[in-house]
């Protein structure tokens, strides 16, 4: 059964990613392209878990966790920049 | 069983992660927008991390909570992201379907 | 082991060990780093000496890092060239340091730290015996190198360190990728293994692996600024700080030892669909390299930039002689390396006297006041110019000599002895004309605030001259170990047998 | 031994002459003296040698491989030459004592004087042809010194530079000729020159190497068309013209022609080539010294004229001729030197050399006025004078050719030249001492110091009692030194005042009254000069000559280095691609290979669709630039999306830290660069750029897809095989970077420390203006620090510090290691400052982060050297299981300690860079925007 | 597969030589950063495309791709990571030096009057 | 003990979230993780100057189980609007005042609004004494405003702020 749902999973993860991407190219403004980019994020991670279930591999944890960790960061940088200019002050 | 419920788990997540981007692709305004990959995406990584957490645990001896860091962290970090677009959105006065109260537009530093 | 089991390494871990710890005495006092510094580079010269010994009986010293066999680990390899180029460095080190201690050490952070790392990165360079590795010591000198040339800062410091650092980084870039594409075919980093696997290359990938072998010469023609990828270096070299472009007269160098290195194991007559690749490219581009560097020489407005240009003709002719190949061309062109290197590192030492000396017009081919100590300064430059132009009784001339007499027996000779003969008359006249605008088309008034060149000034560009007279004393010797230099270069199955032994 | 010592002497002499000049003007004279005197005694006792018949050669290795070994020669003509160069130069050191004036330096002059000397001797006394060209070229670099010693006079340095530039040209001809001679004759050796004579003439590189080294040969013996330089050259002081401009230098040409006269002579290209440009020089000189008024002029252009003499006799390639040479070369010297010296006295005393002015001087200076015509009738060949008799043997020597070639133009010719001669030495001798009374002269002339006029009076003597006893006196000299030359017996002549009424002396007497009669017509003569040739100047030439090839190189130079990066790029990518390509075009290579690959899948075509529209985008968009860099994070998280999909976990996780870390900083410094990109220059670059990316795309593809085509085989099972045995350690990639290439980690984050280290240097006293708006307009938001993301990224420090070294220790084995736990370190540290600020962090954590480079860097580096303890090479891994109560069994290597230090190094310098950019911001009061 | 991966090294390389060749610093930053990409991925997959075989060593593993590219590719990212972080920082010197963010310092018009 | 151990809640979180991350509940990654519990807290103790107190009461339980649930509601309540389409929406800016006062009370209750139905935290108003939430279809906006305070401010402020006043 899972067999059955897994390439069915990466069909829709796949179109999630699509559509954020669309989102990032179309904007129209910055927040949207972060925001974009943030989903992209998570939607790599989405994949990423899927990965792992369908080949048995928990070696792609780490990087699950770590875009986590990144994506985050990425966001609050480019936000700070459009609210303050000076990302470290 | 087991399987079928991994099946449920690994299927709604996607969906979820689906619709979030939907929405992202879908809806007329930024703010409406934002709501999309916060909540939806969330809860569908959510899913797929409890499914994986279930099938490692089964697959496998010991039991593999590991996935939870991750659910923790964009538990955390959601919220947080979406927050501060909603404020730089807020300060650039980007478009917006309702009209931001006064108070989200102060005097600005020169 | 004892520590001569290390030798190989010292070089190389010795301006490491001691950039760490300059780094952790970067808040000790000023002169205890000095101190440090000067004490380490000097040792680089022993060391140098030694492997020299080591080497000169045609032993191939291997130091197997990590105590892994060939090809598998990385190994270094000290061989007659590479301890040719080890004492040439640090000859050279030792006089550029000390020029630099005269204040200009002071100007920036962490002088001493890059420094001893770019002495790290350049003996790594000339170790290794890995192509990849090649690679990673190209990227530590140029860093650290980047830091050096930008010591100080200054508009057009800046506006030429960006280029350097930009071109350089498309270098990378092309390093890797030809990097890779060998890998991609042979499986194999080891230089020696990669010799021996290329030469047995396949028909059906013959076009494939030629073409990552030229496209690994394109970066090293750039390190080496050969025409047309030596648009870089002028601006680079006159625009640094005088110990810096000094040092960096070696740098190009690391560039002909490259082409030497590598293609003496994987283009040699042995090397299958690679045998004499580059004979095609290389002497017309050090050719043109040679007048092109001679031109500049002649259309220079200040000293510095002429003597960079120098440095250019020089490369020029050094890549001549790697061009014409034959084991005398090769023994000529490595006689001329450290002559060449010391000639303009001492040129570019004296032109920061001279600049400092005349004022406003600093080294501008333009009449200024008469500088102080105008007649020690005139000579040194007069010494140094015959050195750098080629002329008797100094060392390149002999250089040249031998070059010339080398060529006799090539295709090219016309090519060769119009270029180099023309070029050096070009030469003549131009430092002829710096000279005389400098010294002697003074403006009459002697003015009092011009700064005097100290001794301590003068004194690492004497010795740099002092070395060149004695590669004119010794010049018997020495052209008879190039010769053997060349003789191990032409016999490349000593290398691969020396390195490959373990594992074959 | 004695002549390397004779040659040495001088040079070292130099030195000593500056130094005493310490000790008061005269000193360097006495010096200069004692130094040619000592040289000279160390020759004398050698010179019975030659007169024996005997040659004298020393010998001793240089450069064996290069055949260039110290070799001296002593023979008749060697001889003939030191002597000369000595015995007037000693004259010349006496004279120059006195002529030099108060503000001279005289050190300096007798140090350069001796230089000259020693390179003069070194020429003369080589046996080694290189040895000889390098003593040749240090004659020109002397002189070049001598030339110039006023160098505050322009045409000083214009002449210095001048000859420097003509006889630079010529020395490096000779080189070429002297390695061909060597590569014909198979050695450098003068006496293997000689011995292979013939074999030289039939050679088929004869013609070349004659010509080159007659190039040598006529620029420095100024003969026609190089012969311009000299007269520029007289900007020297007199003694230097004295020396080097008549007895010694302009005859190294003529020396070499007669040393080289035994292998190269005899051959019509020899005859045609020498003869003919010594007769040119002899006439062109003979008739522009008449019309010179400068004294130095007119004695250069007769100097010219002898020169081309000289060059002349040797050309006919007879014994006599060669003979007459050698004895011209005596004569000429001699007469010539006290010549100059006499000029130099005039202009000394009366303050001008202007023979328009001077006039008179008979009443002045009496003795000197003798002298000078002594010697001025000399050089008219007027009998009774040593000028006479080579001239005589000259007239004789042309007749008895030109007979051979039945021609009578070159007897015709030589006597004209003659009776120029003739001309020009009346116009000196009546032009200054008679013809009425001085113009306007600067002061009233008198006779000079005693000791000045010595020198003149010895060679003035000396010219009568050769004119007058030649067999008595200059006889046996003669012989010995055309022996020299001809390195053969010597021919039938003798030497004699009287020869009867022979065509010789027709000549001399036809010469004599037709110079006469041209100088009683000098008044028409004049006029008709001065409207004609007169104007002819080679300096015109030359400089046009010199300062188009100046000229030539700025544009070359203004065109090839514009300074333009771009145009750098753009040249460095063309190479490349030349160079990739070219293999190709030879065609016989398939670019596809027998390799099966992988199949397509939706997903990662979606990916591989979303990077490529990235890119683009982010080309495009790349003057929008917060655009760009949202579409090139996706570049990055698709790149890393790769490396997972096709095995390379470790490579993921690096390339999303170090893509995250990447974005912060361009951000930090958009804000700094220019709000708004400047536009694009012009469409044709972008079409341009565009073309040459699009090849360069193609050609990496071609590339990639080639290789991937192909099958390989590789190294990596020596890795998979021992990285558990061999490393302690599962983590394949990771037992690579830290053990079996430990070495590039090591360097690798030496290039991690450097950039900090650099970038630190770089942002010292960096100012930059912060902008007070954004890109539209707009003020920035007045909340510094939004309350709950400060809150909420503290809660994740400890969180991502824990993951961090979860990373680090399970490196080993598991994907991670030090470098992604340092980047994890860094950016959990890095948000602190975004969220909270720098202010507030660094009340919390160091600010500064060179320690942990130090430990770092130091760490990695003494793990590697720990291995010499055990024997082991550098970097030398160690593992081993360690087991602890409770804690249970776990592994320790020392790959882990390499690995902390990895972690360090990444950690200091991440936080350097970011820091140390932030740290610029309140750089300045804000100013307004300038691009 | 191969294609595919080939293509979009070529597109990046395309991309990362155009940016490269721009006036502006800044460009020129996002062009050498898409090059490391370009060449990153073409180290990388010198060890040849393989799917779910990573080099680390278990019984379970179905099989291992070439650890060694791999690692090279690590060195090379850090390497790159440094010298971007270098050129980024450079360009601010640039940009505060020569005024402007143009590489070669060329002033536009508006600031001769500013 | 409060400079030995800084932060015991917060010890206890890593040691616990160090063994989930590991997957190994043998003793020696106990050992380990007990020392980063007690190590990381006490490196990055000035981070986190005060105490973080809380009230050990079910309060604490009962406001995660809500906040549980309404997570799932809230997705479900998204998707179902996104797949209802935007014509529909009636997106709105709502001000809530707020009771709270520490920081990490309002993030969290921020936090908390933005994972739960139809509420994003938009803005904190300077003097943080209002929350600017966007919704995306509201009809009744004080009954909203009304839920949030008593579903989820109520709670926080005991947990959190009880005592400390
Ligand atoms: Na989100
Ligand atoms: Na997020």
């Amino acid at each position: 059964m899972l067999a059955t749902v897994i390439p069915i999973a990466y069909a829709l993860v796949a179109l999630a990613f699509a559509m954020s991407f669309w989102r990032l190219i179309k904007g129209p403004d910055a927040p949207d392209r972060i925001l974009a980019l943030d989903t992209l994020y998570v939607n790599t991670i989405a994949f990423l878990v899927l990965l792992g279930i369908h080949l048995g591999s928990a070696i792609y944890f780490e990087a699950a966790l770590l875009i986590a960790m990144m994506g985050f960061v990425g966001t609050v940088a480019l936000c700070k920049y459009l609210l303050r200019g000076d990302i470290i002050e | 069983m087991t399987d079928a419920l991994l099946a449920l788990l690994v299927l709604t997540g996607a969906i979820f992660t689906f619709i979030g981007s939907l929405g992202l692709a879908r809806l007329r305004d930024f703010y409406t927008r934002l709501h999309g990959p916060t909540k939806a995406t969330t809860l569908g990584v959510g899913c797929l991390l409890i499914a994986s957490a279930l099938h490692f645990s089964l697959r496998s001896e010991g039991v593999s909570l590991h996935e939870v860091l991750v659910t923790l962290f964009l538990f955390i970090t959601a919220p947080v992201s979406a927050h501060l677009l909603a404020k730089a959105a807020l300060h650039l006065k980007t478009q917006s379907l309702a009209p931001p109260p006064a108070s989200t537009a102060p005097e600005s530093s020169d | 082991m004892n520590l001569f089991d290390h030798l190989a390494a010292l070089p190389v871990l010795l301006p490491l060990v001691v950039g760490i710890v300059l780094l952790a005495l970067r808040n000790a006092p000023l002169a205890l780093q000095r101190g440090v510094s000067v004490a380490a580079t000097l040792a680089l010269l022993p060391l140098a000496l030694a492997l020299i010994q080591a080497t000169g009986d045609g032993t191939h010293l291997v130091y197997k890092l990590g105590n892994w066999e060939a090809p598998y680990g990385i190994v270094l390899v000290a061989d007659r060239l590479a301890a040719w180029m080890l004492v040439t460095t640090a000859l050279l080190a030792v006089f550029a340091l000390l020029y630099a201690l005269t204040g200009i050490d002071r100007d920036g952070r962490h002088f001493h730290v890059l420094f001893q790392l770019q002495l790290f990165g350049l003996n790594g360079a000339f170790l290794t015996g890995d192509l990849f590795n090649l690679f990673v010591f190209f990227e530590i000198l140029l860093l650290a190198s980047y830091g050096l040339l930008l010591h100080g800062g200054g508009r057009l410091r800046v506006k030429a360190g960006l280029h350097y650092v930009v071109i350089n980084l498309v270098g990378s870039t092309l390093f890797l990728f030809a990097v890779g594409t060998l890998y991609g075919v042979t499986g194999t980093l080891n230089m020696a293994d990669l010799g021996v696997k290329l030469a047995a290359t396949p028909p059906e990938n013959a076009a494939l692996v030629q073409s990552a072998a030229l496209l690994l010469f394109g970066v090293f023609a750039l390190k080496a600024a050969l025409l047309p990828l030596a648009l870089w270096l002028p601006a680079a070299y006159a625009h640094t700080s005088a110990p810096v472009a000094a040092l960096f007269a070696i740098m190009t160098k690391v560039g002909a030892y490259s082409i030497l290195r590598v293609y003496s194991l994987i283009a040699g007559e042995q090397a299958g669909p690679l045998a004499g690749l580059l004979d095609a490219w290389l002497m017309p581009a050090a050719l043109a390299t040679l007048a092109f560097g001679m031109l500049g020489a002649l259309a220079s407005t200040a000293l510095r930039q002429q003597v960079a240009y120098l440095v250019v003709a020089s490369i020029g002719t050094l890549l001549v002689a790697f061009g014409l190949g034959s084991q005398e061309a090769l023994a000529a062109g490595l006689y001329y390396l450290p002559h060449s290197t010391f000639a303009t590192a001492a040129l570019f030492l004296l032109a920061d006297a001279i600049a400092r000396g005349r004022g406003e017009v600093a080294d501008r081919f333009e009449s200024g006041p008469a500088m102080p100590r105008a007649r020690l300064v005139g000579g040194l430059f007069f010494v140094a110019a015959i050195a750098v132009a080629g002329l008797p009784p100094l060392s390149g001339f002999l250089g040249k000599v031998m070059l010339l007499q080398a060529a006799l027996e090539s295709p090219h000779l016309a090519w060769v002895w119009g270029v180099v003969l023309a070029t050096g008359l070009a030469g003549v006249i131009a430092l002829a004309r710096s000279g005389s605008l400098l010294f002697y088309r003074t403006l009459g008034t002697h003015d009092t605030a011009l700064e005097m060149p100290a001794n301590t000034a003068l004194a690492p560009a004497v010795a740099l001259l002092a070395l060149i007279v004695g590669l004119v004393i010794a010049a018997g010797p020495l052209s008879e170990h190039a010769a053997a230099i060349a003789s191990q270069l032409k016999a490349p199955q000593g290398y691969i047998d020396a390195v490959l032994g373990g594992a074959r | 031994m004695t002549l390397f010592l004779a040659v040495l002497t001088p040079f070292v002499g130099a030195a000593l002459v500056a130094w005493a000049a310490r000790f008061g003007r005269p000193h360097s004279a006495w010096a200069a003296g004692a130094v040619t005197l000592a040289s000279l005694a160390l020759l004398v006792p050698l010179f019975p040698l030659p007169f024996a018949g005997e040659t004298l050669i020393e010998q001793r290795d240089w450069m064996p491989a290069l055949g260039l070994n110290l070799a001296f020669r002593l023979d008749g003509l060697a001889l003939l030459f030191a002597g000369l160069i000595l015995g007037i130069g000693l004259l010349i050191v006496l004279y120059a004592r006195y002529y030099l004036s108060e503000r001279d330096s005289m050190g300096r002059f007798y140090a350069y004087l001796m230089l000259f000397m020693g390179s003069m001797l070194g020429i003369v006394l080589s046996e080694n042809l290189i040895q000889l060209l390098i003593f040749w070229e240090l004659t020109s670099l002397s002189s070049f010194l001598l030339i110039s010693y006023w160098q505050h006079r322009e045409e000083a340095r214009r002449g210095a530079r001048m000859a420097l530039a003509v006889t630079g040209l010529g020395g490096f001809a000779m080189l070429g000729g002297f390695l061909l001679l060597g590569h014909i004759v198979g050695s450098y050796e003068l006496s293997d020159v000689f011995a292979s004579a013939d074999h030289i003439r039939a050679h088929p590189l004869y013609v070349p190497t004659l010509v080159l080294i007659l190039l040598g040969v006529f620029t420095k013996s100024a003969q026609f068309p190089f012969h311009f330089w000299l007269p520029h050259a007289m900007a020297a002081p007199t003694p230097v013209s004295a020396y080097l401009h008549s007895a010694t230098m302009v005859k190294a040409g003529v020396f070499l022609l007669a040393r080289l006269y035994p292998a190269l002579s005899g051959t019509p290209e020899w005859f045609w080539l020498v003869s003919g440009a010594g007769l040119a020089t002899l006439l062109l000189g003979a008739y522009t010294a008449l019309f010179k008024h400068d004294l130095k002029g007119l004695l250069a252009y007769s100097t010219i004229s002898h020169l081309g003499l000289i060059t002349l006799l040797f050309g006919l390639s007879t014994p006599l001729a060669a003979v007459a040479g050698v004895f011209h070369i005596i004569n000429h010297a001699t007469f010539k030197a006290s010549l100059f010296m006499a000029a130099g006295i005039i202009d000394h005393e009366a303050g001008t050399r202007d023979m328009r002015r001077l006039s008179g001087l008979w009443h002045y200076m009496p003795h000197t006025a003798t002298l000078a015509m002594v010697a001025a009738a000399a050089m008219a060949g007027v009998p009774l004078l040593n000028g006479f008799l080579s001239k005589e043997m000259f007239f004789a020597e042309a007749v008895h050719v030109a007979e051979g070639h039945g021609g009578w133009l070159l007897p015709v010719l030589v006597t004209l030249a003659g009776a120029f001669a003739v001309a020009y030495s009346l116009r000196f001798i009546h032009n200054v001492f008679f013809d009425g009374a001085p113009v306007d002269l600067p002061k009233t002339p008198h006779e000079p110091p005693r000791w000045m006029k010595v020198p003149v009076e010895i060679l003035a003597v000396l010219c009568l009692v050769v004119g007058v006893a030649p067999a008595f006196t200059v006889g046996p000299l003669l012989a010995v030194a055309a022996a020299g030359t001809l390195q053969a017996p010597l021919p039938e002549y003798h030497l004699a005042l009287w020869h009867g009424f022979n065509t010789a002396l027709m000549m001399s007497l036809a010469a004599l009254a037709l110079g006469v009669a041209l100088y009683m017509l000098r008044r028409p003569l004049f006029a008709w000069h001065e409207g004609g040739l007169g104007r002819l100047d080679a300096r015109v030439p030359y400089n046009a000559l010199v300062d188009g090839l100046f000229g030539a190189a700025r544009r070359v130079i203004r065109t090839l280095d514009t300074g333009s990066l771009q145009r750098q790029v753009f040249l460095f990518v063309g190479a490349a691609l030349a160079l990739g390509i070219a293999p190709w075009l030879a065609g016989g290579t398939p670019l596809t290979g027998s390799r099966t690959g992988l199949p397509l899948d939706a997903v990662s075509l979606t990916a591989a669709a979303a990077l490529i529209l990235a890119t683009v985008a982010t080309v495009v968009w790349h003057r929008r630039r917060f655009t760009a860099l949202v579409t090139i994070g996706v570049v990055g998280l698709v790149v890393s999306l790769a490396f997972i999909k096709f095995s390379a976990p470790d490579l993921a996780l690096t390339q999303l830290s170090v893509e995250i870390v990447t974005i912060v900083l361009l951000l930090l410094a958009l804000y700094f660069l220019p709000q708004h990109a400047a536009p694009e220059p012009d469409r044709l670059r972008v079409g341009r750029d565009a073309a040459i990316a699009l090849v360069a795309g193609l050609g990496t593809a071609a590339l990639a897809w080639a290789v991937l085509t192909r099958p390989y085989d590789t190294i990596a099972g020596y890795f998979l095989e021992n990285s558990k045995p061999g490393g302690g350690g599962t983590n394949v990639v990771n037992v690579i970077l830290v053990d079996f290439r430990g070495y590039d980690t090591l360097g690798e984050i030496t290039v991690l420390a450097l950039a900090g280290l650099g970038i630190v240097a770089l942002l010292q006293n960096l100012r930059l203006a912060a902008p007070a708006r954004d890109a539209a307009g707009r003020p920035w938001d007045p909340d510094t620090h939004p309350v709950i993301m400060a809150t909420l990224t503290r809660i994740l420090l400890p969180l991502a510090l824990m993951v961090a070294v979860f990373i680090l220790l399970r490196g080993h084995n598991q994907p991670g290691g030090g470098f992604i736990a340092g980047l994890i370190t860094a950016v959990a540290l890095i948000v602190q400052y975004l969220s909270s600020g720098a202010a507030w962090t660094h009340q919390r954590m160091a600010s500064d982060s060179h320690p942990l480079l130090a430990w770092g860097l130091g760490i990695a580096t003494f793990t590697g050297l720990a291995s010499w303890a055990f024997d082991h090479p550098f970097l030398t891994s160690t593992f081993g299981y360690l087991n602890w109560p409770i804690v249970g069994k776990f592994e320790v290597a020392s790959a882990m300690a390499f690995d902390l230090g990895v972690f360090l190094v990444v950690v200091g310098a991440t936080l350097m860079i970011l820091t140390g950019l932030g740290g610029l911001h309140r750089a300045e009061p804000v100013r307004k925007e300038t691009r | 597969m191969e294609a595919l991966i080939a293509l979009v090294i070529g597109v990046l390389t395309a991309g990362g030589v155009f940016l490269a060749l721009r006036g502006q610093t800044f460009p020129v930053v996002l062009g050498l950063t898409l090059l490391s990409y370009a060449v990153n991925l073409f180290l990388f997959i010198m060890g040849r495309l393989a799917i779910g075989v990573p080099p680390v060593i278990s019984e379970s593993a179905a099989g291992y791709t070439d650890p060694l590219p791999q690692a090279l590719v690590l060195t090379a990212i850090v390497i790159s990571f440094g010298m971007t972080a270098f050129v980024i920082v450079l360009a601010l010197k640039a940009r505060a030096e020569l005024g402007n963010d143009h590489v070669d310092g060329l002033e536009h018009e508006e600031d001769r009057r500013a | 003990m409060r400079r030995l151990l800084p932060h015991p809640l917060l010890s206890a979180t890593l040691t616990l979230l160090w063994l989930l991350l590991v997957n190994d509940l043998s003793a020696g990654a106990l050992v380990l993780g007990a020392l980063l519990g007690w190590l990381i807290p006490f490196a990055t103790s000035r981070f986190w100057p005060e105490q973080i107190r809380i009230r050990p009461t079910g309060v604490l339980a009962r406001f995660l189980g809500v906040f549980a649930v309404d997570i799932v509601r809230g997705s479900f309540h998204v998707a179902w609007l996104i797949l209802k389409g935007p014509a529909r929406l009636r997106p709105a800016f709502v001000e809530v005042p707020l009771d709270l006062r520490s920081d990490l009370a309002i993030s969290l209750l921020a936090n908390t609004i933005s994972l739960t139905p139809g509420t994003v935290s938009a803005y904190l108003a300077a003097d943080r004494k209002t929350l600017v939430v966007h919704t995306l279809d509201t009809g009744d906006v004080a009954a909203l405003v009304a839920e949030i305070k008593q579903r989820y401010e109520t709670p926080l402020k005991t947990v959190f702020e009880e005592g400390d006043a």
